[in-house]
């Protein structure tokens, strides 16, 4: 019984196999497809600061009295409309969470593919560079992040750089990850036999990397890279919330959190409601996703 | 090894679910004090706490009027040379009792280089005693508001500070701490009992205050609660008698709540916004003109703002809408430049074409976030009204921390500050810091180029001028100028929102100051 | 042992050095601390008067350098904001967040570790499934917004819980402690809870895969088939080598949650250092900022020179050598 | 001594009807079907077979381990005359019990040896803790364990492989079962410890009166312990009977081609007799391209030369230095092309080090290795590396990790073929498959879609593509079944024979250096103890390692009558 044929999982068909996979995932890319069609679905402009008046502020949902058909969930104390500032918001935080996770997926998984490879000093460095902000918070280290970028950003851009700082400062925190997971990963494909045969095949390197290892760590790479959206995500709450994330201006749901929290006794609860809601939603579906993803790449538990 | 000490600490037992006596009063700020050595911060609400503590030569009664306090009567014996008569019988809380070396050695730690608030009273060279009860304070210059600085002025004792070594102020830079940061030794209602920073500070009741106490407060459980919303709990549920303040947006909250009452009241804080006066604008360097410059186009955009709209809607009716940089009760104040152009989004238009800018115009607008009440939504609500009349408004929000920086360098356009003249309480403090030209002792906080002559005129004069009624008038014409330039755009005087537990009586000073030995507590 | 030491105490030299520089770049940034140490009408020659008194027209650099020598010396400098010795403020406020943060840990294992074993063994049980959804809302939720919701309930609707603060702390030497008082536990209560649930979903999660894979490994089956009882098997034998792992990951977890009690205590007005940490923030105390950050460095290298030392411990492989 | 034919109706164990399946009811696939088995005390029953017979579920489900949703059935399972009872916790590990393949595994390595003896026999006897730990000591000893008082307290990795599958005996017997089942005890260990645990298992089962079934492929094992045996294939027993019959005269075909595979010691044949599943086809194009290869000067294909590797082994944590083991310690030889030589030894020789290092994949630290007159020693640059490599390639032990499971056997097999036109390359790709026994058509599978052998013919038909001259295999054929390793050795013949490629043959298998090599060197702890003319290392091993080596080799009966 010993020649148990290690097939690659037929994700396809587990996929319609299970009903978590298949909700949650739907969940998500409805919540990303509005987002990313915020600008043709949504009701109104929440970025667009003439456009909505203070005469139109905290009216309550449709559906409770005193509603108004125009605004489906509401409008906030500036009269912004709820769930349009919910899908730019989301917008905004995913395109935070997307951009961090492809920055640090890129540079997690070649710092890993080359620590693994290379092995050596450049090992050394890389790992211990990633045990200290590993052990560094995310938070702290976008405060630090952000701390320098407005050392080092002329003081007047700021506002247009806050995506960008953002991005960077949970990016940074978030490759060690990958680099750790590729670097174990590289270790165990780069000592297998079929590496040896490459080399013996004439191939350098750079195409033993390229053409035999990236291709077979990159599940794992996958997998941490769905968790880490939702986490990017809630990362980019939680420093909005602390005031150093996304400005009043271009809100996140972070951002819309934190405003509407500071309506929590008042009654207004629809502005703080619906975007937590929504941020629980789009992190939740995300992270069960990845889950499944976790099981149904995983070789060992089927 | 060390002796290990095991001691309940009794301040801790003040906060006990039931051990509350009748009369404590339980209170909540969103802030610490900073510390407890009255020299060594320029903070008004440490000056607040501290002055329950520590006393002033002079003080300001329930309608803010100065009465005696450790001084009986003072008079001026030459210009420079102002002679204070001491009060008899005062004790500090350690027993020792307070004479004229107490107010020498006072001054002389509070002018000294590294008293951080030394530019308090930067207008005296020394104090000299001329009897136990007699001092007199010497001068550089005459200064019209000698007494309104002395209401500032805590006065520590002489033998205490010297054998604690405290004769001289802490210095951060050369690292000399000193024992007055965390003890204290007053005249004043109340005496220390406990410090923790951040947790908890205990004061309760000095029996042997020279004055009678207006209120029934024997004890004081001081703790800071930063979040508002955890504030607001804490007094929901019972752990706390007060707050402060209450965020507006939970007033409806408060009142439907039972047992809590939200308490309003107008403060001396004028919020306003800054113009920019400058050649260009930041948010546009390579335009020829700066637009802002011409005085059209200022009353454009303060036309164009619609406060009844902010004051219904972001301070839920409540702020005094103000035409004038300083509140009714600032000395130098008056009704007739206290005038807010209609809101006019129309008019605000043509005046723009007026000018020449009827295609608009980029501008930047600088806010804090975490200041001044509903800072952020103010400016988003102004950014929104600008927009409208067609000028685009580059809007930056951040924390105070680094607004005002930015403010001071000049980096911004428009920008937000409040101006509350305290601790003077007078109109000449905006007149010294806003409107003066800037210069080393001058417009200190008139980073963007606000300049006309006959304002730095007026400012000097009213600096030295001791007959008040001249001087009054200096302030309201220095006013009127303002109003009429509108060098600044004022918005509105903010509340103060207090919130209480039933059976707390307090009163809310416009200055903001805590008085807790004029309120009272009913056992309910 | 002496190699080893060595070796970690050029590791903490380096981190602290990077730490320190780079909070000190960081701290340079975050806003000027004379604008909040001035009276508000001060004038521009009364705050370029301090700014050279607190050395802050210096090339940075040299600032740096200055720093790090006195630090050198234990000597963390003078808060602008309360003009009391940093060092001082820190040892002051660490017994607060260190109890925090252990009890946070104690309930993360405490938790965290049966919940793992049972959605181990019965992976598709309603259990499970319950416990997983339970876990997966409670990673999914921002702290700020479960600290709220608890506040809410226990304390304003309940009044089961009080909502700030640490209740009765008792003074043991410097050391004041929250265990010994009934109000202090009560108090402990929903901040340790805020800060435990994520690290408890993680370990939970963590020690899950763990089992599901060390349940399959020869030795287990072996077990299994020498008779050995269910429960042995798990909870004695499964679970001591599942739980390698969560003390690395535990060890490293304990310096986030130090750094991430910053938003809990700021939530409950824990008088811990985040709180000083956040404030300091807010008022530009470069002096408090810069030491916190360094401390939270400090913990880093201890914490995993600690975790280095339990393994070594735990595990006979590395405690008695190779094959005889 | 127990006759071995003396299984009453009331002793020792009885198996009537086994079914064992996988997979959920409806789609249930049968791993065993209606198999019976009888085991007297003190009987050793070999139940042999290939990957995939059904041979270890019989054992998983005489310990009633069957995972679900896999299920097993049978109208008897009797132990001396009663029902054996599942349901008491007691069963397993008191009646019956399991001794399993890999010691390194089997172990919990967080437990000390006493703990996990003395947990067991306090579950399973009840004694108290003085007694368990006597009777822990009492067991180490009995499985042959020096100074068991001393060593009961240690951790399993302070064992070495053949004393810890001691350890896992004693686990295994400690409360004398009455039934035990050998899975594969000895297919991890080395031949000379195999053949000491084998002798073990032997004595034990005699002395103890235990009934033992004796799972495993090696037919080895099976000639040296066994007294009958039960011959699986697909689930199926097709043939039962004493095991010196079986051996020397079995009766099914299946069963005489099994034992035909199995590769003699003791002496040489010209060519395994089994059907190959594939017969190789030769392609013109293919054979003139495979004959066009760089001709780079030097007669010898491969020589190594003084050749040391040394590895630097980590100091404990709290230890202090490095040791240093030789691998390879001054390891001198040449082939002569055409020749096949065999370089055996047990594992930790260095012989695997070795095959690296003379492939130029590691880099020795003293001597050099030559391949076709290219030099590569301690200070060749990275850069030389490519040119030293050409005209060598390898084949290596696992046929799983020696593919890249993401790449098509197409992609696979293009990769040496660089100097090649892809044009030419993909028509070539279809006759080396053939020309390995391989369908044409399979080019665009991946290796999943495979099994061991076809993997291992695959690996062959990538090391063909670079066109070799010398070809290094490295236990070629050591995971797989004797049937397949039997054609895969024919295959490597041929090739040999047809192209002319010189090889080196790393194995630890001494029946297939019989048969494969013209020459053979043995090492021992990285050195080269004896290197001859393999049949007179056979006949006459002069080091007395070898000569250890040779006495502990299995002797398969010859085909004649049982004595």
């Amino acid at each position: 019984m010993s020649a148990v044929l290690s097939a690659p999982p037929r994700v396809g068909a587990l996929f319609l196999a299970s009903p978590k996979a298949m909700i949650s995932s739907a969940v998500a890319l409805i919540l990303i497809l509005s987002a990313l069609c915020a600008p043709w679905i949504a009701p109104h402009d929440p970025f667009a600061l003439g456009s909505f008046s203070l005469m139109d502020s905290e009216l309550p949902p449709v559906w409770s009295e005193g509603g108004d058909p125009r605004f489906l969930l509401g409008t906030d104390t500036q009269g912004r409309d709820v769930l349009s500032a919910i899908l730019y918001g989301m917008r905004v935080s995913l395109l935070v969470g997307f951009a961090a996770v492809a920055i640090s997926a890129a540079v997690g998984t070649l710092f890993g593919l080359v620590a693994g490879f290379r092995g050596g000093w450049l090992d050394a460095v890389l790992m211990r560079l990633a045990d200290v902000i590993l052990s560094f918070p995310t938070i702290l280290i976008a405060l630090l992040v952000s701390g320098i970028a407005r050392g080092l950003l002329p003081d007047t851009r700021q506002e247009d750089y806050a995506v960008l700082v953002l991005i960077l400062a949970i990016a940074i925190n978030e490759w060690t990850q990958y680099a750790r997971t590729v670097r174990g990963q590289t270790l165990v494909e780069a000592s297998l036999d079929y590496v040896k045969a490459a080399r013996l095949s004439g191939l350098g390197d750079g195409r033993i990397l390229a053409r035999h290892i990236l291709p077979n760590v990159l599940s794992p790479v996958i997998v941490i890279a769905t968790i880490n959206l939702a986490l990017a995500v809630l990362a980019e709450a939680t420093l909005s919330f602390l005031g150093v994330g996304m400005p009043a201006t271009q809100p996140s749901l972070g951002t819309l959190i934190r405003i509407g929290n500071e309506n929590l006794f008042s009654g207004v609860w629809w502005v703080v409601v619906f975007p937590a809601l929504t941020l629980v939603l789009l992190v939740l579906s995300v992270n069960l996703f990845g889950d499944w993803l976790r099981d149904a790449l995983n070789p060992r538990s089927e | 090894m060390t002796r290990t000490r095991l001691a309940l600490t009794s301040a801790a037992l003040a906060l006990a679910a039931g051990a509350a006596s009748a009369e404590t009063l339980r209170w909540a700020n969103a802030g610490d004090v900073l510390t407890l050595d009255p020299y060594a911060h320029t903070e008004s609400f440490t000056s607040s706490f501290l002055h329950h503590i520590y006393e002033p030569l002079v003080r300001r009664d329930a309608e803010l009027k100065f009465e005696p306090a450790l001084a009986t009567a003072w008079e001026v014996v030459e210009p420079t040379r102002v002679r204070f008569t001491l009060r008899e019988g005062v004790v500090f809380h350690d027993g020792s009792a307070f004479n004229a070396d107490d107010v020498v050695a006072s001054i002389a730690r509070l002018i000294h280089p590294d008293a951080r608030a030394r530019g308090n009273l930067s207008s005296v060279s020394g104090a000299e005693k001329v009897s136990d009860t007699v001092v007199d304070l010497v001068l550089k210059a005459p200064d019209p508001l000698l007494l309104n600085k002395l209401s500032g002025v805590f006065i520590m004792d002489a033998e205490w500070l010297a054998a604690n070594g405290a004769t001289q102020p802490g210095n951060t830079t050369t690292g000399v701490v000193t024992y007055a940061s965390d003890h204290a030794n007053g005249t004043g209602p109340f005496k220390l009992e406990s410090r923790q920073p951040d947790a908890l500070t205990v004061l309760v009741a000095n029996q042997a205050w020279w004055d009678a106490p207006a209120g029934n407060i024997t004890r004081i459980a001081f703790t800071p609660i930063g979040s508002d919303a955890t504030r607001v709990s804490a007094l929901l549920s019972g752990e706390v008698d007060v707050i402060t303040p209450a965020p507006l947006q939970d007033a409806q909250r408060l009142e439907a709540a039972d047992g809590v009452t939200p308490l309003q009241n107008p403060s001396l804080r004028t919020i306003m916004l800054g113009m920019p006066h400058t050649d260009t604008l930041n948010a546009d360097p390579d335009a020829d003109a700066n637009p802002v410059q011409d005085v059209r186009v200022r009353e454009a955009l303060w036309r164009a703002i619609d406060m009844d709209a902010i004051k219904t809607k972001i301070m839920r009716g409540n702020a005094r809408i103000a035409g004038s940089i300083i509140a009714p009760q600032i000395a130098g104040y008056e009704a007739g430049t206290d005038v807010k152009p209609a809101y006019d989004p129309d008019a605000a238009q043509a005046l723009l074409e007026e000018a020449g800018f009827g295609d608009g115009f980029t501008m930047g607008l600088d806010c804090p976030n975490d200041r001044y009440i509903n800072d952020e939504e103010i400016c988003l609500a102004i950014a929104g009204m600008w927009t409208r009349i067609g000028v685009a408004v580059d809007l930056t929000t951040q924390t105070k921390g680094n607004h005002f920086p930015k403010v001071d360098r000049g980096e911004t356009d428009a920008y937000m500050i409040g101006w509350a003249t305290l601790p003077a309480m007078d109109g000449f403090s905006p007149l010294n810091a806003l409107l003066a030209t800037r210069s080393d002792d001058w417009g200190g906080n008139n980073p963007n180029g606000y300049s006309n002559p006959r304002m730095d005129e007026l400012a000097v004069a009213a600096s030295m001028e001791v007959d008040e009624t001249k001087r009054i008038a200096m302030i309201r014409e220095a006013m009127a100028i303002a109003r009429e330039e509108i060098a600044y755009i004022p918005l509105h005087q903010q509340p103060l929102s207090w919130a209480v537990r039933d059976g707390v009586q307090v009163i809310q000073f416009p200055d903001n100051y805590f008085r807790a030995w004029h309120y009272t507590v009913n056992g309910s | 042992m002496a190699r080893f030491l060595i070796k970690r105490l050029g590791q903490a030299v380096l981190v602290i050095l990077a730490v320190g520089l780079l909070s000190f770049l960081m701290v340079r940034t975050v806003g000027d601390p004379v604008q909040s140490m001035v009276r508000e009408d001060a004038t521009v020659a009364e705050r370029a008067a301090l700014r050279a008194r607190l050395g802050l027209d210096d090339p940075v650099p040299i600032q740096f350098a200055k720093y790090l020598g006195r630090a050198m010396q234990g000597d963390f400098g003078i808060s602008y904001r309360n003009q009391r010795p940093v060092a001082e403020m820190i040892v002051e406020r660490l017994p607060a967040t260190l109890e925090l943060v252990l009890v946070a840990t104690v309930l993360a294992l405490a938790i965290g570790i049966p919940l793992g074993v049972i959605t181990a063994i019965r992976p598709r049980g309603p259990l499970a499934n319950g416990v997983q959804a339970v876990s997966l809302v409670g990673v999914s939720t921002p702290t700020f917004v479960t600290g709220i919701l608890l506040i809410l309930l226990f304390a304003v609707t309940l009044r089961w819980l009080p909502s700030f603060g640490r209740g009765e702390t008792v003074e043991l030497g410097w050391w004041s402690t929250g265990f010994l008082t009934l109000s202090g536990w009560r108090a402990l209560l929903l901040p340790s809870l805020t800060l435990a649930l994520f690290q408890m979903t993680l370990i939970m999660r963590l020690v899950r895969a763990e089992m599901i894979e060390i349940l399959q490994s020869d030795y287990i089956r072996f077990a299994r088939a020498r008779g050995l009882p269910q429960h042995d098997i798990h909870y004695r034998l499964a679970l001591k080598n599942a739980l390698m792992p969560v003390l690395t990951i535990t060890g490293m977890q304990i310096g986030g949650l130090i750094a991430f009690a910053i938003v809990t205590e700021t939530v409950f007005q824990w008088p811990g250092m985040g709180l000083l940490f956040i404030q300091a923030v807010q008022f530009a105390d470069v002096p408090v900022m810069a030491a916190y950050l360094m401390f939270v460095g400090l913990v880093f290298v201890a914490l995993n020179a600690l975790v280095d030392v339990t393994y070594a411990v735990v595990d006979p492989r590395l405690r008695t050598g190779g094959a005889a | 001594m127990r006759s071995i034919h003396g299984a009453s109706e009331t002793s020792g164990l009885r198996v009537r009807g086994l079914t064992v399946s996988y997979g959920r009811r409806g789609h249930a696939v049968p791993a065993v079907e209606a198999v019976d088995v009888d085991a007297a005390p003190g009987e050793i029953v070999a139940i042999v077979g290939e990957s995939g017979a059904g041979k270890t579920s019989i054992g998983t489900a005489l310990l009633d381990l069957v995972d679900p949703p896999g299920h097993w059935t049978a109208r008897e399972v009797t132990l001396d005359g009663e029902t054996i009872d599942y349901r008491t916790t007691h069963t397993r590990g008191r009646d019956v019990s399991v001794i399993f393949q890999d010691p390194q595994t089997a172990l919990n390595p967080l437990f000390t040896v006493e703990s996990q003896l003395v947990h067991m026999v306090r579950h399973h006897l009840g004694l108290d803790r003085g007694a368990a730990k006597r009777r822990a000591i009492e067991m180490l000893e009995e499985v042959g364990i020096p100074d068991a008082v001393a060593r009961v307290g240690q951790y399993p990795h302070q064992f070495s492989g053949g004393m810890r599958q001691r350890v896992v005996i004693a686990l295994a017997l400690a409360c004398r079962p009455r039934l035990v089942i050998a899975d594969e005890p000895t297919s991890a260990l080395d031949v000379s410890i195999r053949a000491q645990i084998l002798a073990l298992i032997r004595r034990l089962c005699r002395e103890k009166g235990m009934a033992c079934l004796l799972i495993t492929h090696d037919m080895g094992a099976v000639a040296q312990i066994s007294d009958r045996a039960v011959v699986m294939r697909d689930g199926r027993a097709v043939e039962t009977g004493p095991t010196t019959r079986l051996l020397s005269g079995a009766q099914h075909p299946y069963s005489r081609a099994l034992i035909a595979a199995v590769p003699p010691a003791h002496r040489r044949l010209p060519r395994f007799a089994v059907p190959d599943t594939g017969a190789a086809v030769t392609d013109a194009e293919l054979e003139r391209w495979l004959r066009d290869r760089p001709t780079a000067g030097g007669d010898t294909p491969l020589a190594v030369d003084e050749l040391t590797k040394v590895f630097r082994l980590p100091g404990r944590l709290f230890g202090r230095g490095a040791r240093a083991v030789r691998a390879v310690d001054a390891v001198s030889f040449a082939l002569a092309p055409g020749e096949i030589f065999g370089l055996v030894g047990e594992s930790g020789s260095g012989k695997s080090t070795l095959a690296q290092i003379a492939a130029g994949l590691r880099w020795p630290d003293a001597g050099e290795a030559r391949v076709l007159g290219r030099r590569f020693g301690p200070t060749t640059p990275k850069a030389a590396l490519r040119g030293y490599r050409q005209g060598l390639q390898m084949v290596f032990q696992d046929p799983y990790s020696s593919l890249n499971r993401r790449m098509t056997v197409l992609e696979t097999i293009l990769e040496p073929m660089a100097d090649t036109p892809r044009a030419v390359g993909l028509r070539l790709v279809p006759a080396l498959l053939e020309r390995v026994g391989l369908p044409r058509d399979v080019a665009r599978r991946h290796p999943h879609a495979f099994s061991g052998g076809q993997r291992q013919r695959i690996a062959i038909a990538r090391a063909l593509a670079g066109r070799p001259r010398v070809l290094i295999c490295d236990e070629p054929t050591s995971a797989l079944d004797v049937s397949i390793q039997a054609q895969i050795l024919n295959l490597l013949k041929d090739l040999r024979d047809e192209l002319g490629l010189s090889m080196l043959l790393i194995t630890h298998d001494l029946p297939v250096v019989r048969q494969m090599c013209d020459r053979v060197g043995v090492m021992q702890s990285g050195r080269l103890v004896e290197m001859g003319p393999t049949e007179r290392v056979f006949d006459a091993p002069e080091a007395s390692y070898t000569q250890m080596l040779l006495t502990h080799l299995p002797r398969l009966p010859e085909r004649q009558p049982a004595s």
